[in-house]
């Protein structure tokens, strides 16, 4: 099932809402409207819009501490986001998560996650749910290849292996885990090379290309929705920026030949050169989508600055579940 | 009333409101009695030995519709989880705006007493008590291990059922069926005038022991459980102290931060209750040692009915009642 | 006397420790400063991220003669290691009946107040001082971030640091050369005769300036510094209590089962300090929700000058200073 | 370098005392002399002497919950374990330990673990440190095919082969975890199946055979002293008695034909045949080597009875290093 027109520009549209939410964010940090870390998924937009372009509203996934484009591409509402971030009412949270645990139940956006780590048992918690619901719906896990040396990651896959849990584990192989790169953290720097010990597929998928991870995360879908079990996809990508940032952008610690390689490899810029080729986008519609995504983010920031600030009188609601 | 044990009445409990609700499923290595046989595999999970994937799973699966029962087993276990459980757990529904409910029961056997050594005799529940967020019930008794741990499968918040094993051969009274006890209401398990004691798990039985063979010295002594730690029903341990003027607490975690550390703070910190305080507050606890293995040892680590008796006479010492 | 700032302190006294003792081996997945430069990639070593694995890997290689210090960043991230922490670290040498010691240091940051939202904004000591058998130091000062640490990293128990960030930049006179503080000494920051305040971390800053605020109305407040948790210097505490017959306990952890209401239990349960308080133990303590991330939420959330203040004048209008 | 003739001796003599010293214990624990629980290592002899037999005594084992035939094996003292059963100070632990955390830091030994997993971290830090000592000595860790479902086995692999640490991990699969078997804990039920995901040598062999597991645990450590990092050898076994007992033992839920079956591949009348074929061992030999394990054993006992409890005085002893 490949992607028709509407398709293919839509996800084009959220790949670049992605990075400009997230380049806009450096900004409004900085400027100190945002709080605590931010950690920019710029760079990474493909592996969110390919994988989420497969699922529906009914479909889960679990994030991670660089969660945006995750939420974003999973339809979750910008201006709610965005309040979020400038720690407001309005927010998906009402203030109290911040960037690190955005989430968006509604849309099956069951948060980001400041442990890196953590989502994966709570994904195959969902898949177990879901499984148990018999309505083919599935559950997709993102995390970084740091997360891949943490023991929850295996004991999710052991465990959604074995029980044949429609689960998709998408491995983001940015190639660094903060300031390490993947060698200092793995002898063999393929996440994939697990699959195997899990009986699980394992593919690995060029993550700056959106229509190949769409390709593999819809073959690997299938397989969960038609009872087939989990299965691992490593999408080899790379971050523009920082890892993280509280007040200023810290000091690039990477080579800038490498920095230079990826970017020439911009997923939105590959997207929209084969969309030309094809015919399919004009630069008139390109343009068009950039004022567009420009008017939202002004659109979603003027929400969050008219949302008040929570009232600390309301510090213990939402504390327990009646 | 019909008696049945301790263990019998959790069985119960879980037996009872898996059939209630079908949306009640069960995640652990090992489970009491066969609950696969009447609730099938599809409910009934038995699973690899990986507590914090399992700890993980049941927020998922909670936040999608479903009500998990994980059993870590002995509590020890758990901390392979307490990720799961500190990070998550007790903070998902608030730092998440409320968005989302996370109805999931999380079970674990506690306690020394049975020569197990240090890592297979702990009873830890300030740690857990200290998180904001989770819900921790700690039953003493048959009736109460069957309806507080039915309320605790019904609440729609984490709650950390507790479960002494020293208690599991308990025999007592428990009501015919649907019985439940509210979560965050102590129970006064014997009136009395002189000095309260309050009495956590197994350490309620002893100090109900204790409290008799005192009675026969004229000293009266009133025993409270509190029955759930999160919510702690304080304000009935606070009445009992303004009656008493006396309070000792009796648990076997060491006293570092304990519960104990918790309700004695909790009596200081009020300040009618403090004015009707008459002698500082006793925690008789474990000693602060790892559990020893060697039955010397560990009866000496560990709370007994002659060290509750010195508590209660120290207290009534520092503030003889009057004649 | 030279300043530096509570972050250089303690970088400091780490690289001062590795030249000392070249069996000082450090891992972490990063580290300030760039002590690989000069101690090279074998004793400084760039982990993945697997607390778990590096926590037990301390104790193993401690026992085969290194004095590993592990750093685990945040707090938070120390739980994923948990189980290494209390069923390894904290009994191992007890159980095996001190056949062998384990000189690991365990160092993190904790605290609130940078809008981190509640997984990165914890302070739960209590927790680590529940467990028998780990020795805590909590500095306030770059002077006892350097001395303490030293210490920490010379003893040949595992030791836990906890570091607060919201003091990384407080600068302050640190002694040149080998600056060392024994664990278990409490340091009278402040003295007074009115009200003993006890302040841990951060909340020893709030508390001094609270103190200096006061005594412009003529309150003369008494600030310890327990420097460390575990072992705890309570003699230092009752004396003071003993004295001012007032207690408050101020810290940035939520309250229940904390270290501040140890402190309470420990003041409460001495017959010679009971005797002399003369009004109720206040804590001021975080509320007990898991840290939110709007600053106003926050700011409710946390512990300040005015909740300080207020619990000092409530103990004292409890029991007023005769004129 | 094949095992001489006293070597075998030697390795068939410790498999007889670990089988007779776990049968006594089981009829000690039934009569109350020893508490808590044990987990008797019965079946299994070959892994733990056929491992340790290529050990020096500056080489380091960490062991499990069925830890008496690893400390047996690796040269502990069946007197002061007997001890230490009996909760007698003259005990390896003071009597503060007891069946599931008897360890003889004097022999290499670093410590039985009532946790599942929780040793493999420990022996990647003392191969840590005898990299770093850089005098060839070896870690060698015993776990079970339970334990591989816990995060701290991934993790411990990941780090030990990162860091071509000097170490063999030996997974003892004996088909179950507690009551569990090993099918229902993992998909792939050749815990050797995950060697690969961490690019590690990863070797099965008959874990009844207690030459086959000398020659393969052997090559490991060499490759282990040779600066060629950890292996991962998996010694498919079985236990003949229940998992654990206490009281009582346990009642028998495993189907009978399959224990039969195991009990045919017994690793004692292995390699007693296969010494007698090869000329090596006589039935008078045999005899004899069972005497003397019987008088060891009864000595082991009336030490163990003529130790005295510990005095409750010393309760505060050994918390803290000076
Ligand atoms: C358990 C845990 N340990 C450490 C951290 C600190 N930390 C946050 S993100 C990060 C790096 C994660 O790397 P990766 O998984 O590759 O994700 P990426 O940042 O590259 O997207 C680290 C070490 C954490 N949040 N949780
Ligand atoms: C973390 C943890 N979870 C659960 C247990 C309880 N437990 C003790 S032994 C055991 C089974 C272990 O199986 P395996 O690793 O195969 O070893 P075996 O008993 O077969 O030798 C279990 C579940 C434990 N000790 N630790
Ligand atoms: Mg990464
Ligand atoms: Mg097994």
């Amino acid at each position: 099932m490949t992607p028709n027109r509407s398709e293919l520009i839509e996800m084009l549209r959220k790949m670049i809402l992605i990075r400009e939410f997230d380049e806009l964010a450096i900004r409004l940090r900085t400027e100190g409207k945002i709080y605590g870390a931010i950690h920019p998924y710029v760079g990474q937009e493909a592996i969110a819009v390919g994988v989420c372009a497969g699922l529906a509203s009914a479909d889960r996934i679990t994030s991670t501490h660089r969660g945006h484009g995750h939420c974003i591409a999973k339809g979750a509402d910008i201006r709610r986001m965005m309040a979020e971030l400038f720690g407001r009412v309005d927010g998906y949270c009402r203030g109290k998560g911040g960037s690190m645990h955005i989430a968006d139940f509604s849309v099956g956006m069951l948060g980001a996650n400041g442990i890196v780590g953590a989502g994966l048992p709570i994904a195959a918690g969902a898949a177990l749910a879901l499984q148990l619901d018999g309505k083919s719906n599935v559950a997709v896990c993102f995390f970084g290849d740091g997360a891949v040396a943490e023991g929850e990651f295996h004991e999710a896959l052991n465990i959604s292996s074995l029980w044949t849990l429609p689960l998709v584990f998408v491995c983001e192989n940015n190639q660094y885990g903060a300031n390490n790169p993947v060698a200092a953290q793995h002898r063999v720097t393929d996440v994939v090379a697990h699959a195997g010990g899990y009986g699980m597929v394992g593919q690995s998928v060029d993550g700056n290309d959106v229509l190949a991870v769409h390709r593999v995360a819809r073959e690997a879908l299938d397989r969960a929705r038609g009872g087939e079990g989990p299965s691992l996809v490593e999408c080899k990508t790379y971050r523009w920026h920082f890892h993280a940032m509280r007040q200023t952008p810290p000091p690039e610690t990477r080579p800038a030949d490498e920095i230079a390689e990826w970017k020439r490899r911009d997923p939105i810029a590959r997207l929209v050169s084969d969309l030309k080729a094809r015919g399919l986008l004009s630069e008139s519609d390109l343009e068009r989508m950039h004022r567009q995504v420009q008017t939202d983010l002004r659109e979603a920031v003027a929400f969050a600055e008219a949302s008040p600030f929570p009232d600390p009188k309301d510090i213990l609601a939402d504390m327990f579940a009646a | 009333m019909r008696e049945i044990s301790f263990a019998q009445a959790l069985d119960e409990a879980v037996a009872e409101e898996m059939r209630r609700d079908d949306r009640v499923i069960m995640l652990g290595t090992d489970f009491t009695g066969d609950p696969l046989k009447e609730f099938g595999p599809a409910r009934v999970r038995y699973t690899p030995i990986s507590e914090s994937v399992l700890t993980g799973m049941a927020l998922g699966a909670g936040a999608c519709g479903f009500r998990p029962i994980v059993n870590w087993r002995m509590v020890t276990f758990s901390f392979v989880a307490m990720d799961q459980i500190v990070n998550q757990a007790s903070k998902i529904r608030y730092m998440f705006g409320g968005q989302a409910d996370f109805p999931v029961t999380y079970r674990c056997t506690t306690g020394g007493g049975s020569g197990s050594a240090a890592q297979h005799s702990q009873s830890p529940y300030s740690m857990w008590m200290h998180l904001a967020g989770l819900k921790i019930i700690l039953p003493a008794t048959p009736a109460d291990a069957k309806g507080l741990l039915k309320s605790a499968i019904r609440d729609n918040n984490p709650v950390v059922s507790f479960e002494c094993s020293r208690l599991n051969a308990v025999v007592g009274a428990v009501p015919e069926g649907d019985h439940v006890v509210p979560l965050g209401v102590a129970r006064v398990a014997r009136a009395g005038t002189d000095v309260t004691v309050v009495g956590l798990a197994y350490y309620l039985q002893e100090a109900l022991k204790t409290a008799d063979e005192m009675a026969r010295d004229g000293i009266s002594v009133e025993v409270i459980d509190p029955r759930t730690l999160v919510p702690l029903d304080v304000e009935t341990i606070r009445a009992s102290v303004r009656k008493t003027g006396r309070l000792v607490v009796v648990d076997e975690a060491p006293p570092t931060c304990s519960a104990a550390s918790e309700i004695a703070a909790l009596i200081a910190e009020d300040a009618a209750t403090f004015g009707a305080l008459r002698a500082p507050i006793q925690r008789v606890c474990a000693v602060a040692v790892p559990v020893p293995y060697s039955p010397p040892l560990e009866n000496a680590a560990l709370p007994d009915r002659a060290r509750i008796a010195a508590a209660i006479r120290r207290v009534l010492d520092a503030a003889p009642v009057p004649a």
